[in-house]
């Protein structure tokens, strides 16, 4: 069985920065992981790296074993593979000038044919997925509005409501739930973890919430400086740890004022050589 | 009024790379008569230079005969002398030309018949030969009006006309003699497709024309130096000033003296067009029409007079 | 953790290499010495501007008593110029946006940009009338002509003013779109064109208003139009008359440019 | 909470009112017909074109048999324009950028922005030559005319295009600027020009080179420049010289534009 | 003494929508208030209005007794008054195209002179407070990178440090922690409690974190379809508040898998008429 999404040895840097650094990464189909790490880290490069929209200076990615980039280059495929991954900006990336509804539609340009989508010809079936997307997520209010008159969260809803409506076997999260407030940021991850129990869709999801990561999410991947200092599952989350991944002190990391629900787990677990350590499918 | 710089506006209608070149040597010899620097300047709109002189920002000009007449009526210019060709000939003509292999059009009388449908070739509305002497000698004195008469009257500069013909796009076309020669050098193969079916009587070659205020003494240094270039002075002198005007332009004899009065006949073409322009005019009403001609008629007449009683010699 | 008083101490700015100054140096003296030549050369006097501007007045009111007894004709010749520069701008426009694309380097890669900015280049910098000889050559003398004219040189305008927008975007709803999977061509068409389309349409409507001006082109096609008869009352000094012209150009292009702006506001 | 499976009804879709459908289908017919009566206006014959392609290649032909023999003074014509083109443009982008923001709805007010919208579209409808001969009232033939009449001209245009790029920007920045108390001058200082200046750049290149191309204008102030002497091989038919001057003519373009790419990279 | 900020019956419609309907509020030097609610309920057309860069369509806002607009219009001090108010937006707001340090120094427009703010002549003070602040937030070394070359969180941190360059007596921030890992949003909370301490200055900061907004704010305004429907002391947001306020059940409100930290606070307080119940000064 090939992974949903495999990571080998990719690398980025901007000018002196390495963004990324030759990083490795399996995630199997059905799996749900949480991607952490401090601002700046590289998890929105990895994203945009694992999902082809910008090539690493050298090492490959594979979506169900068929590389959409490799050593610096797009492959031929890579369009085709991109359908099959939903993805969610940090920065949400609608049109501005386009409504909420043709920006959802939008999710749907991969499965149709490419002349009725580049026409913008979609057909009763697409609407109706579109709309009942912006139901899930709660904006079908909206729906007619343009998308920049949209409220921060209701802009971030419609991203992912554009994420839903393509279907794709693996959804790449950026942060989806930055902008939310409580209720809505738990009728997100609810709607994606509904989705990969129901339909094995295999998700990566970037989040700055550590309590979601735990709930949410079987296991965890960490960040610092453009590699990966932690996988393993959530359960092994230990304030140590973070306190070492972030490098302020425990309570403070969690929440503010709340230190305990972090006492219930497992000793710490600091992992210095993650590709070893990726767990095995 | 002091003047300090002669600026000498040239109406450039042909490579002013060449007419720039050709001119420095007569307007050093100007330059050392006048005793002031001049400033060739070469437009190839008159429009400019005509306001110009009008705001004495041009005092000396060579224009053609139209443009001349323009800037001797709103610009206080005046004709004082005019060039000569090489083999000493006072003008040109203009010419109707049709493509060679239309043997039905082969005079003026072929192309007047308005029940053909041909398509004409005009000139530019402004331009003396190409539109202002066949608009009088052919269609105002046989009574024809190019606009109801053909198909289709198209209006181009010479060149256009000239290869309209060629390429058999319109039936027949103005131009004048200078153009053709030029065309007989520089496209050899159009030239041989085209045939000359009219010929215009002489227009008067080009004259020059200064500002009326300007000081005398400057005027007399000035008219002393044409008049005399190629004419006065030792042999030597004599035959190099023809040789400086043989280059000059494309090709100049000595230059003679002339006044306004070398502009009456085109003056009185312009009246007969204008005459013919209200006969035409449907919006006027027959009296208007009549006290209209009626005053041109009077103009005229008076050119007629005074071309009797001071002729351009 | 209370707020730190770090010392002030300004982070070296990159580091600008001897060579890049004496290079940015060298540049900017060029820039001024290039300008004072250009001042010379053409012979820039202000002075004198201000000294004779009592003229400028006088010849500017010879146009400021307008004659409009030919206007149905001037009218007919707006019309006839409207409906070329209609024709050669909508040609252009059609013909100008996928070569404007190919231009735009944040879309095509740099093998197709080159060459088809330099052909670009060229259908500007080729005087229009060359072209309409060319088009005279095959379709004869009149509008038509004249629109083909107009058609060509102003594919090589647009096609640089509206590659040179899309290459102004914001690169992140383009990215949207390419990651739903979508072709280059979906990317242009929901991601490229909503960010790019009010300026397109005042590119356009700029260029029509140039087209409408226009006369050279018209003028050797005999297509007729208001510019040449515009041409015509300047060389025979009919400075009323032009007055006239100029009257009903200013309302055509003011117009344009009211359309063009509530045009563009439904997009921006 | 699990996923609702909503009955996906699509929400009826902002009710358009039967009197803005009467107007939007009256406004599309009203297209057509004009797109129609262009057609005919134009005498469009493109049967024509095709029928006749031969003579066009007869006739471009010529030009490909360039004749450098003249080529110092086309050079030397060609340095001339660029002189009068770099004052004209150089001017005319000092003062359009003041006017370009006074035309800008999304920086002045309606009262201020239609004047001088208006005014701005009278500086591009009067015809250069007219600008042309009231400068040479006031400065005589010759170059500087050129430089002040291509000035004006040029002001209208730049205004126009700067300010439709300003109407076009996010203003996210603006208000991040605004919001510090910044004022009207420095919101645009900050906030506006960063964004609008590779466009800016763009258009101040290609107005340059326009008005390197220019010809009409130089003709009748007597400037020289390459362009009048194109014309005139033009009008001797002198093809192979007009061949000449065109190579000279679309390197000096395309030299632009490349530069006008580089500058505008240091900005995108 | 006057309020640092009081808004008095003010209104913002787009459309059908009314995004704020009439509204009052009044903020004391000093306080620190947090601004919780739903996606869409306002909080940002309230900012937006309080900082005078939105005109309400009618009533009025006051910032230490000066009114920045009045009855939908601005009023002539409105810039004089902004420069008081330090703003930080949801979408961060920088210029892209400018350096991070450049961004920053923006701040100090409103402090130097308006001719030498106009052409950038900043003086080394200027300069130093820009990199001070860019050291509190913890981007110092990115301060010559283009704003645009940052990550999400870079961004958000440079923006908050352009407000602190601004030196205001009240900061106005919008989700300033929304991209932010937990050890930066805690550094940046830090920050503004500290200059909340140290210099007294008056806190409005929107919040989807309630128990941020409990562990950093004194008094807590909520809203909803544009009204203020609680406002009060932190320690009153009891878990019945805030299902009623975002409608789902408690635990999953404030952070999913730990309802823990709710059942040390007091009973709920339901406030349904703002404007009484405001904390009286
Ligand atoms: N320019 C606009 N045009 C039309 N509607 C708008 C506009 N701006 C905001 N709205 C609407 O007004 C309401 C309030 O928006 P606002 O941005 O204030 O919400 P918010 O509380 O900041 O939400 P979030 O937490 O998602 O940022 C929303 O329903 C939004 O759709
Ligand atoms: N275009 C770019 N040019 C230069 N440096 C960049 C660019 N994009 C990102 N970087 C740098 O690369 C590093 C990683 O950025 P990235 O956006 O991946 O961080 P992140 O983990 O997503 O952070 P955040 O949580 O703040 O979004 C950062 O230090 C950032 O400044
Ligand atoms: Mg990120
Ligand atoms: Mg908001």
């Amino acid at each position: 069985m090939s992974y949903a999404l495999a990571i080998d040895g990719i690398s980025k840097s901007y000018g002196a920065v390495r963004a990324v650094s030759s990083l490795n990464l399996r995630i199997a189909p059905g799996e749900r992981v949480a991607l952490i790490g401090a601002s700046g880290s590289g998890k929105s490069t990895l994203i945009r790296l694992a999902s082809g929209l910008l090539t690493g200076d050298s090492g490959e990615v594979r979506v169900f074993g068929e590389a959409i980039q490799r050593s610096g280059k797009l492959t031929k495929d890579a369009r085709k593979i991109r359908r099959r991954i939903g993805l969610i900006f940090q920065k949400f990336n609608l049109v501005n000038r386009m409504s909420v509804t043709s920006n959802v539609l939008v999710g749907a340009l991969g499965r149709i044919s490419e002349l009725r989508g580049t026409f913008g010809f979609y057909c009763r079936a697409d609407r109706e997925a579109a709309y009942s997307a912006l139901c899930q997520v709660g904006i079908e209010q909206h729906a007619h509005k343009r998308a920049e008159a949209l409220s921060g969260g209701q802009q971030q809803r419609a991203a992912i409501a554009r994420a839903l409506v393509q279907r794709a076997k693996v959804i790449i999260a950026d942060e989806p739930i930055a902008s939310l407030d409580p209720k809505s940021a738990k009728r997100v991850m609810d709607i994606l973890a509904d989705l990969n129990k129901t339909q094995g869709i295999t998700l990566l999801v970037s989040l700055h919430q550590v309590d979601y990561a735990r709930a949410y999410f079987d296991r965890v991947v960490a960040m610092r400086g453009g590699e990966i200092v932690f996988d393993g599952p959530s359960s092994k989350l230990t304030p140590e740890f973070l306190t070492e991944l972030y490098g302020a002190s425990a309570e403070e990391l969690i929440l503010p004022g709340q230190a305990g629900p972090a006492e219930t787990h497992q000793p710490m677990t600091r992992n210095d050589a993650p590709a070893e350590l990726t767990r095995a499918h | 009024e002091d003047i300090k710089q002669l600026n000498f506006g040239i109406i450039s209608t042909e490579s002013s790379a060449a007419l720039s070149k050709s001119f420095e040597p007569m307007l050093k010899d100007l330059e050392k008569a006048v005793g002031v620097p001049v400033k060739a300047y070469f437009a190839q709109d008159y429009a400019g230079v005509i306001e110009g002189m009008r705001f004495k920002k041009v005092d000396l000009a060579w224009y053609g005969n139209k443009s001349a007449m323009e800037a001797v009526d709103r610009a206080g210019g005046e004709v004082f002398v005019q060039t000569t060709k090489k083999d000493g000939s006072k003008g040109y003509y203009s010419l109707l030309l049709v493509n060679k292999s239309r043997t039905d059009l082969n005079e003026v009388k072929d192309v007047l018949d308005c029940s053909k449908g041909l398509n004409f070739g005009n000139g530019d509305a402004n331009s003396t030969s190409g539109n202002l002497v066949p608009s009088y000698y052919v269609f105002a004195i046989n009574n024809v009006n190019p606009s109801n008469c053909y198909k289709n009257v198209a209006v181009s500069n010479h060149e256009g006309n000239a290869l309209a013909v060629a390429m058999g796009q319109v039936d027949f076309a103005t131009n004048n003699t200078e153009s053709m020669d030029r065309l007989a050098q520089s496209r050899p193969d159009d030239f041989a497709k085209i045939k000359e079916i009219w010929r215009s009587p002489l227009i008067p070659s080009d004259p020059l024309v200064w500002r009326k205020d300007l000081p005398s003494d400057v005027k007399a240094k000035i008219h002393s130096f044409f008049l005399g270039y190629g004419r006065l002075g030792t042999p030597e002198e004599v035959s190099r000033a023809r040789e400086i005007l043989k280059t000059t332009s494309d090709g100049w004899g000595p230059f003679v003296a002339s006044s306004d009065a070398q502009l009456y006949p085109i003056r009185q073409l312009e009246l007969f067009k204008s005459k013919l322009k209200i006969q035409n005019d449907e919006k006027l009403s027959a009296d208007e029409k009549k006290s209209k001609t009626a005053e041109i008629d009077g103009k005229l007449a008076d050119l007629s007079k005074l071309m009797e009683t001071t002729p351009n010699m | 953790m209370s707020t730190t008083n770090v010392t002030a101490v300004l982070p070296p700015p990159p580091v600008a290499s001897v060579l890049s100054i004496l290079v940015r140096t060298a540049l900017l003296g060029l820039a001024v010495a290039v300008l004072v030549w250009a001042w010379y050369a053409s012979e820039m006097d202000p002075a004198q501007l201000v000294r004779d501007s009592r003229n400028m007045a006088e010849l500017g009111r010879d146009f400021f008593k307008p004659d409009f007894t030919e206007w149905e004709f001037y009218l007919k010749g707006m019309l006839e110029t409207l409906a070329i520069a209609i024709w050669g701008t909508l040609l252009a426009v059609v013909f100008g946006i996928p070569f404007a694309l190919l231009c735009s380097t944040n879309i095509a890669p740099a093998w197709i940009t080159f060459p088809v900015r330099r052909m670009m280049d060229a259908l500007r910098a080729i005087n229009e009338l060359v072209f309409a000889l060319i088009f005279i050559a095959a379709v004869g003398l009149g509008p038509f002509a004249g629109v083909l004219a107009l058609f060509v040189h102003t594919t090589g305008i647009i096609a640089k003013l509206f590659s040179e927008a899309v290459e102004a975007i914001d690169h992140g709803p383009v990215e949207g779109i390419r990651g739903t999977g979508a072709t280059k061509l979906q990317e242009i068409v929901y991601g490229v064109i909503p960010q790019v389309l009010p300026l397109w349409i005042g590119f356009t409507l700029y260029r029509f208003e140039s087209n409408v001006r226009s006369a050279t082109v018209l003028g050797l096609v005999g297509g007729g139009g208001i510019g040449m008869t515009f041409n015509e009352t300047m060389r025979s000094f009919q400075y009323e008359q032009a007055g006239a012209i100029l009257v009903i150009v200013v309302i055509t292009v003011s117009a344009l440019d009211i359309l063009s702006q509530r045009i563009r506001a439904k997009f921006i």
